[in-house]
């Protein structure tokens, strides 16, 4: 199987959907002509093979950016756009939230919206909390939305083909620390649901539930824990929104224990959710309180040992293993 | 100016009906419980609908904003679907999710509306640009406040559209108020029009209560766009002849200067102008009233007699 | 004791405000001249008592109002700043979440923004999902920011007094729903702090976490439910950062039961941090599952039945309690 | 122009600090593991931060961005602090909490700086608005770049400045480049100060290369400022001789050009201009350039030397 890093596993799903449906473009700040020349970047060699006509490199305006995606999809292109960090989806949340959101509502269901908002995210990087912001939780409440975070450059693939296929708008959050860590990723054309998390380790005593970058944390935790004989079963969301709620009940009534793993900071963070939908559903198959690993409720910090103390690690979810098990 | 009798008719007959379902609607909206939130009427302003939309091709695309009465029934939005949509009844051009302010007729080519001020103009762009990537012979029309042209999407939406070149007509319907804020209480600059300049496109300031006028600069700013020159910014100085929405006092608006723009009235100055050249007689505008009048009152009936949808339908239409 | 909607509650504090601390300056689209002509607004009369060098009527510009704020409440001043709608933080939420509350950090603790922003909030009013979309939930997960968010017009009063007091930015979301109700508000000058929830109802069956509009639904339902035995305790968050951890879990100590109450959309909705806290904190106290009670997961929708179905009632509130009872 | 000696061998004096300061980066940023991070410098851009701040006094304020160094430096930012910050150490004038993008430094009065594109522009607005309400004698500049103007935050900031006629002076400094994109790829206007008159506000095109010009400028800006006349946008038309960042290799930038503006370099000009006229002699010349190298020397050990933050330092300064 060829190997990618989640950058290249994006690029080919691009470039695939381009190549399948004359109705894919995207667009963004630097997609086209980028100050990168790192394959391992997304878009790298999009201009190239399919032009300036469908590979479009905006001034930086991500209002306009996203007002793009809206006004072209609602005319039945599929845009596919980039905003270049987290923090800056700000400047687009009007038009994601009040618009690619709620227009549909608003018309009665007669006009939709079939765009992706691809945003890159994560800390660890150094460049502080301006750019490094996770803000999955934001999209996650906003009805209207899917939201998509895969954990795996296979994941990503997959989903980002269904999300360009679906007829609904999909915030797609790429972590970038997983850019450039080559995984296995199946050759032949593929598709992966949206809203079906997938078991990426399977576990008797214990559910963590994570996705996007925290998954590798989980998985390095989880060999650690298993040679003390403590066997962690890791749900990986994938999809936020919908949220695949039957696999997360179905792994807390095997355990009887759950971790929610993220690396936004806690208070707010989407692991609300995943603790509130357990607590509502599962409650009578818990055997122990809830943790919480997640970033802590500060900015991230540009130093490096600030930074390394923000993210979550390997030993703060074993730590919250051992104190519920 | 060498305009077609029939657009000329066209033109007044979609002020007339414009003026006549504004009008029931300041008397329907002041019955308690009758109509649900905020009433904007386009009272006084039927011109920069009528005139932009006569310039129009079915195909053209207009993306309007929270006062956009005259802009659809101008398009040729059926007035029945959005005076039951303004009752919020389950027969309205959106089963009631809408209400008033964000009526969407996409059956007309008006497919996102909204009440985000300044939002239309970065939403334009997009659907502009759909038109030319598909190399579609049609132009995107984008109706704006004076108010919105300083907000940040104005700018973003201008400086791309000229860029891009892209098929679209920015119309500034400068109607002196944004709010209770007068033009010159908002922005220090004294035409909108001059903003263009900033993006490298043409700026053009039209008399908003002279449709002809507003027709001749759009059919040309339309084929400037269909020539691949790009877009226009066409500012339309016209009047909010009435307050922000019904229940705003216009305790800010001098009595002089709202009768003294009540005297420019569209309608008349149209309507006179084409009994004088002899377009039509005194009888085929009395008809045309009556004739809208009627419309309007069937609208009025229908959305009266038409249910409310059922609570739970409020879950539909979320998702594709 | 007086009787005062929450926007006249809050047009008190204002003033006094005003009236103590000549930094203290007001600015939005419409707090001086106003198309409301109502006493009930929160902004009503003060362009008159304090003259256009502090009510500041500003351009259709929600970016610039934020900029405003943050940029002058570095200078030492103390801007309260106006949103109109709670959809148009969007436009505002860069200046907000990437400025007033990250730029202390960034300058290691050197700048200092305190700011108020108000916020106007809520549905009921017929106008949409474009104007009535509950956000709350986005700007908690913001470290840096505190949120308040009254119940009642006293609350209002002695809250955006503290916060305008305070050093830090404080994003006070008002309910509009809450306007037009006259309240008992003390006379004379008061504070209430920061960070502390309110008993508004001792129960011991039941612990209701609410906040804002929903508080009304909350005490209606509870005298309903006391006439069949049940008795909920009320616990009125007021502040939702910093969250006041131990109100709540000292009550579901005694009540064993929670249920979380909210106007906003539940998926992602601040319900979550409330489930999550009690899940890891009071594990041991709960009796049975959660409930959460809130809009569901749509637009706000125009239609007066419609818009009925989203707003959260006291049946819904009943029927969850009996539920768990 | 009648620039005070002093002023001009203080414009020449920040410039070859910062240049020496830069680079050292240039060597600093490559060595792995040194510094982390983006490494974004002002390289041939100088004399836009010397010549602005010449013009400025202790008590004006500046609000810069991600390319900042010669503006902090010629503002008086002490180097060791912004070296010790650029190095992500304890002892930056940030704590390390910031790192090289959003370098503070409250002491000179650049109390706001940040990252986001655009953004330093509202931002300044209000710190300009604080001026104004406290009657202080001072000016707010606000440093951005090409790119930023086109982004919605630079309209509404500068329709607001101008509307209360703000003491602000907005410092465009078009290097010609916004990330990958050459300016008249991501706008059609010809000048950026053309974008000026969009809110009836002055618009001033200077030689950014020349120090003295854009002293002359700003100066200017100043007093109108002070005069109550309001806000200034002035382009200062310069070139980004390095890349975005130090791992751009430019690859877009074609080589000509770069060379051609390396022979434009605001240094040698401004000091072959004062030796010419006698201001300073060579030897006074060569010892600017060894103390700058010094002064640098000694800030990049100081902030080797430093030590990192203690992780749960973290945690502080989030809330006051
Ligand atoms: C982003 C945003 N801010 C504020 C409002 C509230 N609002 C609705 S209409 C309006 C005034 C708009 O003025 P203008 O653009 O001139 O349009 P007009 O009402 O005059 O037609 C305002 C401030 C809004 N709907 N959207
Ligand atoms: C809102 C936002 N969008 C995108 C970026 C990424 N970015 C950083 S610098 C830059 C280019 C800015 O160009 P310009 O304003 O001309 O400044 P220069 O780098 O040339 O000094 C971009 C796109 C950002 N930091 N902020
Ligand atoms: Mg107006
Ligand atoms: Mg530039």
């Amino acid at each position: 199987m060829q190997k990618l890093g989640m950058g290249q596993a994006v690029n080919q799903a691009l470039k695939e959907e381009m190549q399948r449906d004359p109705n894919v473009f995207i667009a963004g700040e630097g997609v086209g002509v980028s100050i990168h020349v790192n394959p391992m970047f997304p878009t790298h060699g999009l201009l190239e093979e399919f032009g300036p006509g469908r590979v479009k490199d905006t001034p930086v305006s991500e209002a306009a950016i996203a007002g793009l995606a809206v006004g072209a999809a609602e005319a039945g292109l599929k845009p596919v756009v980039e905003i270049m960090f987290n923090p800056f989806f700000t400047l687009a949340s009007d038009m994601i939230v009040n618009h690619a959101a709620k227009l549909r509502y608003l018309s009665g269901g007669k006009s939709s919206f079939p765009l992706v908002v691809r945003i890159k995210s994560g800390a660890g990087f150094g460049a502080g909390c301006q750019h490094s912001h996770n803000l999955e939780a934001w999209t996650a409440h906003c009805p209207g939305l899917k939201v998509v975070m895969p954990a795996t450059a296979a994941d990503a693939k997959g989903l980002l083909k269904s999300a360009i296929r679906d007829d609904n708008p999909v915030i797609f959050i790429e972590h970038m620390g997983l850019y450039f860590a080559p995984m296995p990723v199946p050759e032949q054309e593929y598709l992966t649901p949206l809203g079906q998390a997938d078991i990426k380790r399977q576990g008797r005593d214990l559910t963590v539930v994570t996705w996007s970058g925290m998954l590798g944390v989980a998985m390095g935790a989880a060999e650690k824990l298993s040679q003390e004989g403590i066997e962690m079963e890791i749900v990986d969301l994938r999809t936020l929104t919908p949220l695949d709620r039957e696999t997360i009940l179905t792994s807390v009534e095997k355990t009887g224990r759950l971790i929610v793993l993220h690396e936004a900071t806690r208070t707010g963070g989407f692991g609300g959710e995943i603790a509130a939908v357990v607590m509502e559903e599962g409650f009578r198959y818990l055997k122990a309180p809830l943790r919480r690993v997640t970033g802590p409720d500060i900015p991230v910090p540009a130093s490096p040992p600030l930074e390394k103390f923000y993210i979550p690690d390997q030993n703060d979810l074993i730590k919250a293993a051992r104190e519920i098990m | 100016m060498n305009i077609p009798r029939k657009k000329q008719q066209e033109m007044l007959w979609t002020m007339i009906l414009s003026r006549k379902f504004s009008d029931s609607l300041v008397e329907l909206c002041r019955i308690e419980g009758k109509i649900p939130g905020m009433m904007i009427l386009s009272t006084g302003q039927e011109a920069v609908g009528s005139g932009v939309c006569a310039a129009l091709k079915q195909d053209d695309v207009i993306i309007t904003n929270h006062r956009s009465h005259h802009h659809l029934l101008a398009k040729g939005a059926d007035p029945k679907g959005l005076m039951a949509e303004i009752f919020c009844k389950k027969t309205g051009c959106n089963k009631g999710k809408s209400g008033t302010l964000h009526l969407t007729v996409p059956e007309v080519n008006a497919p996102c509306t909204t009440t985000v001020v300044g939002a239309t103009l970065p939403i334009a762009v997009g659907r502009a640009f759909a038109q030319q990537y598909t190399q579609e012979q049609a132009v995107t029309v984008c109706f704006f406040g004076d108010g919105a042209a300083d907000e940040g999407s104005f700018h973003e939406a201008l400086n791309l559209a000229a860029l891009w070149q892209l098929p679209v007509i920015f119309v500034c319907e400068n109607n002196l108020y944004a709010g209770a804020q007068r033009y010159e209480e908002h922005t220090r600059v004294k035409d909108m029009a001059e903003r263009a300049r900033a993006y490298d496109m043409p700026g053009i300031i039209v008399d908003g209560n002279d449709a002809p006028a507003v027709y001749q600069a759009a059919l040309e700013a339309r084929q400037r766009a269909l020539d691949g020159q790009g877009p226009t910014l066409m500012e339309c100085k016209t009047y909010r002849c009435r307050g922000h929405g019904e229940q705003d006092p216009q305790h800010y608006q001098p009595r002089d200067e709202i009768r003294a723009w009540q005297e420019k009235c569209p309608i008349p100055r149209l309507s006179n102008m084409l009994i004088a050249s002899g377009i039509i007689n005194s009888a085929e505008l009395q008809e045309m009233e009556s004739m809208a009048e009627s419309i309007v009152q069937e609208a009025v009936r229908f959305a009266e007699e038409s249910p409310y949808p059922e609570p739970r339908e409020a879950l539909e239409d979320v998702y594709v």
